[in-house]
């Protein structure tokens, strides 16, 4: 069985298993914005190659845990769109996240064009010449100007700005551990708890985060979780029933 | 054609360089073609062939004084074989320091045209008006108006930007699709995997 | 003598020129024989000796680029022969007018009466120092005694800004009259549309 997390990265931004590059991202030590999550699906690509047959376990979560990175990458690098993008349809929304995406990797790439150009460096004349022609002074003189510029521009200082958007306030991401309390209660309560029925009423960001919660107190071996087949609802029970487990994410 | 220009002094294209070198020397910005013209009281066409002419002679490994088409115009420009004795000498104080978050904002305004911060802010993901700030204070970028609709002010870039950059103008950036491969290098080395996979 | 230096690329006197030419081109100070010698990274006496050869190359009635010695070292000029060009590209008028920074630079002024920098930059929500530098130096606006409380130099429209916009005085501007009644109204809804573009 492949132990997704434990997949070994070896990215520009980060080096080491995968199960830690997550915990550094959920503690904010390693931006997603460094981390080309490309890089990681083409090495767990890789992995699942050089085995004989396809392990169907693994890529379910592998799926699970690299769209919870991608919403994170994406909500990280347009934090100003999120309410415009939850109004979206999901096709719709992957859609322009994608266009974004695609946006933001090509301003990278027309960068990088510039700093090229930097590397040869050329030297030209900032300024006036030490010393112009005999005789001759740069006395610039302006056209006629109409005075309704002035008041145009005058009154375009004036326009107010528009209302700052509080649509953000609702979809910001809550802190991870404010869902592992959560769930660390609900399991004191009780033994068996379905995760759609828990998370019913969330927010998409709020229930991508109680995912990961999920993980990390998984990994953390407070529970265990179970899922029947892809997409099938996923069982949280206390650690107990851990030998049942359908699919493994590796403890530890 | 290798007899000098400077020697045939009674020839009158020779005049019009002349009088173009003396131009360029003096000239604080690149000077257009209808710039030109004008100072010359002469004719494009005369001016364009007096320009070949100039830039023959002053072309990189014959002059250490090198003419060259940037920013919509023409200027002079040290030779890169002198860039070392220049770099002992002066600064580049433009374009010395500019960092990642700089380019990036550069190249987005450079692409888009005028934009706002807000839009510049949206494709880098983070908030620029620092950047754009110094960008603005190098002189790389300006000011270009406002945005009608909600009074922010626009950014452009200038000529210096194509002057540093060494650009004949916007439209010598290339094209985006040209810059990387992208999605296709990425579903190539997915096929690659594929391919070992299955053999 | 009547060999040009640019075909002798041999002779390493002649790089040495051509070192010397381009930062010379790139210069905007004269330069004096210290600096073109620790630039060069060459000896005085072949620096002197490189000069004397550009002196000849670059020379009245020779070339459009004259090399001149002057009080602070070398510098180049534009040829005389070239001088009525040369007045006809510096007093030709700028084609391109104000900036929107200027226009607006200069709106507040000439409506609000004289400012500091400070104010308009609070007006504007941008940095104006050198707006306000530009405008000084094309003599559309001039220092007008210095604020009383925090002693910052005020700025006032000049003669020459009503001439080049055609008011007879400062009273003939437009009317703005949907934006307040009086200078000292339209400046408060100014500072707290610019408050709010700051929040």
């Amino acid at each position: 069985m492949l132990a997704v997390t434990e997949l070994e990265l070896d990215l520009e931004a980060f080096e080491g298993p995968f199960d830690l590059l997550l915990s550094l991202v959920l503690r904010d030590e390693v931006s997603l914005r460094d981390v080309d999550l490309a890089e990681v699906v083409i090495a767990f690509v890789g992995v699942l190659a050089e085995r004989d047959e396809l392990d169907l376990e693994a890529c379910g979560e592998f799926l699970v845990l690299i769209s919870a990175l991608l919403e994170l990458k994406a909500r990280g690098l347009f934090p100003d769109e999120e309410a415009e993008l939850a109004e979206l349809e999901p096709e719709v929304a992957a859609e322009e996240l994608a266009r974004r995406l695609a946006e933001y990797r090509r301003a990278k790439e027309a960068a990088s064009w510039l700093a090229e150009r930097l590397a040869q460096p050329r030297f030209f004349r900032l300024g006036p010449a030490p010393l112009a022609c005999h005789g001759v002074q740069d006395r610039r003189a302006l056209p006629p100007q109409r005075p309704e510029q002035l008041a145009a521009a005058l009154r375009l200082l004036a326009v107010p700005p528009p209302l700052p958007s509080t649509a953000h306030m609702a979809l910001a991401f809550p802190p991870v551990a404010q869902f592992v309390e959560r769930w660390r209660a609900l399991l004191r309560r009780r033994t068996l708890l379905d995760f759609d029925q828990e998370v019913r009423g969330l927010t998409r960001a709020e229930i991508a985060v109680a995912f990961l919660a999920l993980l990390e107190l998984r990994k953390q071996d407070e529970l265990a979780l179970e899922q029947a087949a892809p997409f099938a609802p996923i069982r949280i029970s206390r650690p107990e029933r851990e030998r049942s487990l359908a699919w493994n994410v590796r403890s530890g | 054609m290798e007899r000098p220009l400077r020697l045939i002094s009674t020839n009158p294209l020779d005049e019009l360089a002349r009088t173009i070198e003396a131009l360029l020397v003096v000239a604080s910005q690149p000077l257009s073609l209808e710039e030109l013209v004008a100072a010359t009281a002469d004719e494009a066409v005369r001016v364009e062939e007096a320009l070949e002419v100039l830039g023959e002679r002053y072309r990189e490994g014959r002059s250490g004084i090198v003419l060259e088409r940037v920013a919509g115009g023409w200027a002079f420009r040290a030779s890169t074989a002198a860039a070392a004795a220049c770099a002992r000498l002066f600064e580049r104080p433009v374009e010395r320091g500019l960092s990642q978050a700089a380019l990036e904002t550069l190249a987005v305004i450079a692409y888009l045209g005028p934009c706002t911060r807000p839009e510049v802010t949206r494709i880098r993901g983070v908030n620029v008006d620092g950047v754009v700030a110094g960008l603005v204070e190098r002189g790389l970028v300006a000011e270009a108006g406002r945005d009608e609709e909600f009074g922010a002010i626009r950014y452009r870039t200038t000529p210096l930007f194509e002057r540093v950059f060494g650009l004949e103008s916007l439209a010598a950036l290339p094209r985006l699709d040209d810059l990387g491969a992208g999605a296709d290098e990425i579903r190539a080395r997915l096929e690659t995997v594929a391919a070992q996979r299955s053999a």
